[in-house]
């Protein structure tokens, strides 16, 4: 793919992430989903970064990646049956929505404890040196998740062991209804220096930037096998989460459609190169919308996981007290 | 007496606001607790009232929050945290079980922890695997450490008062799936309840079913739905438990019924069985059983089929009734 | 068949060695385990045998020692890492109970960590509260773990291979009084020992001895010095532990006796305790008796009155002989 | 007390804690004590800070804060009666040896769970700032604590609620067996910065420097109420503990009576100054000798806790259960 392809492209996973968002929060009113965290407003963030990724790079990812899953090739399907919990949903309906897996694209599976996925991360990057393989790690976060212990095992390991891991610090500016600047007293980028690493600042609503420096850093980490800290700057258009109310807590939200929108950002610029124009903007959106919705509907049709599968999986064999719990619950 | 129709929630928030008003001390810190009222909107209102020094909105960090609080405690205050899921706690593990719960005796009684640690647990609101747990195992396991779990807006009060009133740590464990489904009288004058004492919420002569938390409807429903015969014990405090209590009605009905959300491994329920076990083999007509979850994370689409139920009840019920 | 006497140390030491040269894919990590040798010598040797990349020694957080260990078992290698004292375990026990515990569940099978993670534990060092504890009840009420403690250097062998070729996280619990108390012939090839069956380590017919880990051989000194009459069952494994083992012993003797280091609310003890009055209540001649730490702090100067001890056994056997 | 005086009197509780600190190491050695964790080597750094403090200020020391607590006015039989764990001990011999209580000098009790004792700290600074008290927290700990989550979560909220904290790393340069330069990729009071803390470094084996540079931070702490991280250098000169052999790990041992003797840098100094001179020297070691040895003999007479005392502190009231363990047991 050449470079503008690889940018249209790009633009054109945020346009089916943010249709798929849409889809979901509307579905959740109507009571046909149970509960969503929003992505909208991160996309350009993720697909910048995505767009420098390879195959065989594993990706920690946190509960608000749907851009970045989308882009790399998961399928809307897997998305919406996680979403749905249904019986084709990889982890058989077993997590509450937003916490992926797709293990076809090397995405881990989202736990809810934020950044507790980065520690493994780091171990996953030992895995990789030590075993002489090809490939990064990307361990993913928001803004708040930088006041977790597991950020700070994560980071000073990662620098200690010299590992290839880049940590992307989402920052949307809040934490639920925390603003980021009450989290820390520090830039968070600035956060690299006291562990020896790299760190770098970029405006994660603007994709051709976030892009930009991201192939940067990742071509450096592929290159000297050392981790990196980047802090992508955007907002987060939406409510936290499904249940979430932000007029409680803020008044500055950022409209769809606004000039802040990473999805308008895009398109200006996108424009500005003479990679799309209005028309072009027009037929990915009504195609986005119209797979998203027939997906959607498919996919909402499929049965619940059988009632069996809660006692699969807890060990690679089961064992007497699984058995015997599964023979009175059944 | 004037008295208000509550929910969990409100009883909760409005003792908070009570004790707060009387006891200078006391303060609350937490992620989302200030500002936006706490995610289950336990402590709505409080901080606009009380200022935010005196109700902490937190960074995203259960230990600072826990070990904040354990410091709070230790110099003068009186700290009240909030963790947001009790699934999140164990990143604080340490500070409960190694600093707040050994505080006491490690310094020889110098030193004290009067914290209550406030927590939603259990499942029934569709939140899988990391926000369903039901750890009060744990806890309960931790020398050092009070436990304490309402089922009602009328004893959530009154367990609330005493905690803050206690000189340990407690670990007050809310059943976030009862917040809001039952209303109830609360006096609107101040009463505590006893720790280490259960209720008998039902009498019988059958069975004796020890509970407590989300799972006392469950089985009040299930005894009165089926006109069973029989006590029914919600232990209000899972740690000291109220050992009389069982005692005595176990050797009234010789058939007890343990029922419980967590999972059956080391739960709860193993303890009191092993209890009565221990102290009124004699009196048993039957085996002691065990209606709890299983021992598999807790599942989202699934739920239903975790969390013990009237059918799952009754097929102990049964069981008992076919021995002999 | 050619052996060697050993001690547990010895016996973990040396197996470690002879799995890490033929399992390419074991990586140990932990503090001071490298060119130390580890605090208890267990890994002494092995970083010079491996180098320093497959015998890590880290840096102070064992949150991120877990946390690398879960990484590395989930691609492809087999960490075994190494908590100097059980009792810091906490500061990682969310990388535990969330993270490995949960990963082969939550991610509906897609992935698994395969990781043994090797800590001592309990008394009998005049550790104090912090180098003592005995958390063995934790792990064995989390789903999704498999707990496992040898009581001498041969089963510890048999174990630590076996939980090396399981493909899901294995809290491996090294009881420390006993490291270098006891030696044993250990044969020089390989064997395992099967997860879930304990070990009839004594036979009689008068009373059942249910035990685990540091306390084996305070009971088979308690047993032979006084001619009890009596099977003394090793669980060797917790979770899961060997129900049919325990259902047959009792069925014959009838009178339990459960030992271990760890306080008793909670412990393993009620598990096995409610397990056995849910199945065997008809067999019981007594009550089911629990000798055990009590629910205190671990004291220094006073070990000696905390661990259980054969006076205290011998409590339980008068207990249970004037019983009826 | 005039400076000359102040800074001769820090000399004297080195001096007293460099004895007491051999006493109780052959101690061990003859059986008489059953562990210790040696603290020579750090005792201008702890002596240096202490001499800055007010009687209302709040610590929380760690295992190695022998100095700290003698320079502070703790006699030093309530360290002998901790470490034999007599009936004497405020603790009532349930810690290990090295795991003091001084309440009345403000002391917290030392837990083992390394920097665990930070994040109280900063709750104890939150109660003085808020009860608008006098007083500033000392929290210490040592190079390889930095790596712990509780280091991170400490940092961070001192400096989010400005809170008056001097956290106080006392660079060893070892964690048992394991070296500072691999603990970390940056230099630790660096670490600062990414909290938006000021950072100091410092030689910790210089008392009149430590004494200077802790007395300027602290009197920034005192008036602006904002927390500090200091980092003193200095050298583990004995073993971790004395269940340890550095023998395995390290050949750079510094010998006492060496130039990098933090006793021997300080005579020099206060020789040059003329506050004192081979003489006083001799009499203030045969002093600090004839007392140890004097108070060690006396306190190790004393007897074991009664077992009864296992039972209490457990609870402000005791329970049924305990009450029935404890009728079991004894
Ligand atoms: C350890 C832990 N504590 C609390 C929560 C509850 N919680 C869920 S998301 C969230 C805020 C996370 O903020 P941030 O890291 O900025 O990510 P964002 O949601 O903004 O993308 C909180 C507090 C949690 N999931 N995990
Ligand atoms: C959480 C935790 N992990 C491990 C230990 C075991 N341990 C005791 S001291 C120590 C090294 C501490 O090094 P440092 O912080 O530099 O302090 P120092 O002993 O050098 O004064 C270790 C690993 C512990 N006490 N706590
Ligand atoms: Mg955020
Ligand atoms: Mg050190």
């Amino acid at each position: 793919m050449d470079e503008k392809e690889k940018i249209i492209d790009g633009y054109r996973a945020m346009v089916l992430s943010r249709t798929l968002d849409k889809k979901i929060v509307m579905s959740q009113r109507q009571g046909r989903v149970g509960f969503y965290t929003p992505t909208m407003g991160q996309e350009a963030t993720q697909v910048g970064l995505s767009m420098n990724l390879e195959d065989q790079d594993l990706i920690f990812e946190y509960y608000r990646d749907v851009p970045l899953m989308l882009h790399r090739g998961v399928k809307p399907e897997t998305i919406i049956d996680q979403i749905i919990g249904n019986s084709d949903d990889k982890e058989k309906g077993r997590q509450m929505p937003s916490h992926y897996t797709a293990k076809d694209h090397n995405f881990m599976s989202v736990q809810s404890p934020v950044a507790t996925n980065l520690p493994p991360a780091v171990g996953a990057a030992y895995s990789i040196k030590y075993q002489k393989k090809d490939g990064i790690v990307i361990a993913t976060f928001g803004d708040g998740s930088t006041s977790t212990p597991d950020f700070h095992a994560a980071l000073n390991l990662a620098a200690v062991f010299d590992l290839p891991v880049v940590f992307l610090c989402e920052n949307n500016k809040w934490a639920i209804s925390y603003p980021v600047e009450k989290q820390t007293r520090s830039e968070i980028w600035k956060k690299a220096e006291g562990y020896g690493m790299r760190g770098v600042l970029v405006d994660g609503n603007d994709l051709l930037e976030m892009y930009k420096v991201a192939k940067e850093e990742i071509d450096k980490v592929r290159v000297d096998g050392k981790p990196v800290l980047i802090e992508a700057v955007s907002y987060r258009m939406g409510p936290h989460s499904t249940s979430d109310d932000p007029s409680k807590y803020r008044t500055d939200d950022v409209k769809e459609g606004s000039d802040k929108d990473p999805i308008v950002i895009a398109e200006r610029k996108l424009k500005m190169l003479n990679y799309i124009d209005d028309q072009a903007i027009e037929k990915i959106k009504v195609e986005a919308k119209e797979r998203i919705d027939r997906i959607f509907d498919e996919r909402e049709k499929i049965a619940a996981p059988k009632p069996e599968t809660m006692f699969e999986d807890i060990f690679e064999n089961s064992n007497w007290i699984i058995d015997e719990e599964r023979g009175e619950i059944l | 007496m004037s008295s208000k129709t509550m929910n969990i929630v409100q009883s909760i928030n409005s003792t908070l606001d009570y004790m707060m008003t009387r006891d200078t001390s006391i303060i609350l810190l937490g992620e989302d607790i200030g500002i936006d009222g706490g995610v289950f909107r336990v402590t709505e209102g409080l901080q606009k009232k009380y200022g935010k020094e005196r109700v902490i909105d937190m960074p995203l960090v259960e230990l600072g929050i826990v070990g904040m609080a354990i410091g709070m405690s230790l110099t003068g205050l009186r700290a009240v945290p909030e963790i947001q899921f009790q699934d999140f706690i164990y990143t604080a593990f340490d500070q409960i079980v190694n600093q707040a719960a050994k505080m006491r005796y490690r310094s020889g009684g110098e030193y004290n922890v009067p914290m209550v640690l406030r927590t939603p647990y259990g499942g029934g609101i569709r939140g899988g695997l990391y926000h369903s747990q039901s750890g009060e195992a744990y806890f309960a396991h931790t020398a050092g450490l009070t436990v304490v779990t309402p089922s009602n807006p009328y004893d959530a009060k009154g367990l609330l008062i005493k905690s803050l009133r206690l000189n340990d740590p407690v670990i007050f464990l809310e059943p976030k799936k009862l917040y809001r489904s039952q209303k109830q009288e609360v006096p609107e004058e101040e009463y505590e309840i006893p720790i280490g004492k259960a209720s008998l919420v039902h009498e019988g002569n059958d069975f004796t079913f020890i509970t407590y938390g989300s799972m006392v409807p469950t089985v009040m429903n299930t005894v009165s739905k089926n006109n069973l015969d029989a006590d029914v014990i919600d232990l209000r405090t899972l740690v000291p438990y109220d050992g009389e209590t069982i005692l005595n009605s176990v050797k009234k009905t010789g058939r007890v019924i343990i029922v419980h959300e967590a999972p059956r491994t080391l739960g709860m329920g193993s303890e009191i069985s092993a209890f009565i076990a221990e102290r009124a083999i004699d009196y048993l007509l039957g085996p002691i059983l065990r209606v709890t979850g299983p021992d598999t994370p807790f599942p989202y689409r699934l739920e239903e089929h975790y969390l013990p139920n009237e059918m799952r009840i009754l097929k102990a019920v049964h069981k008992m009734q076919q021995y002999r």
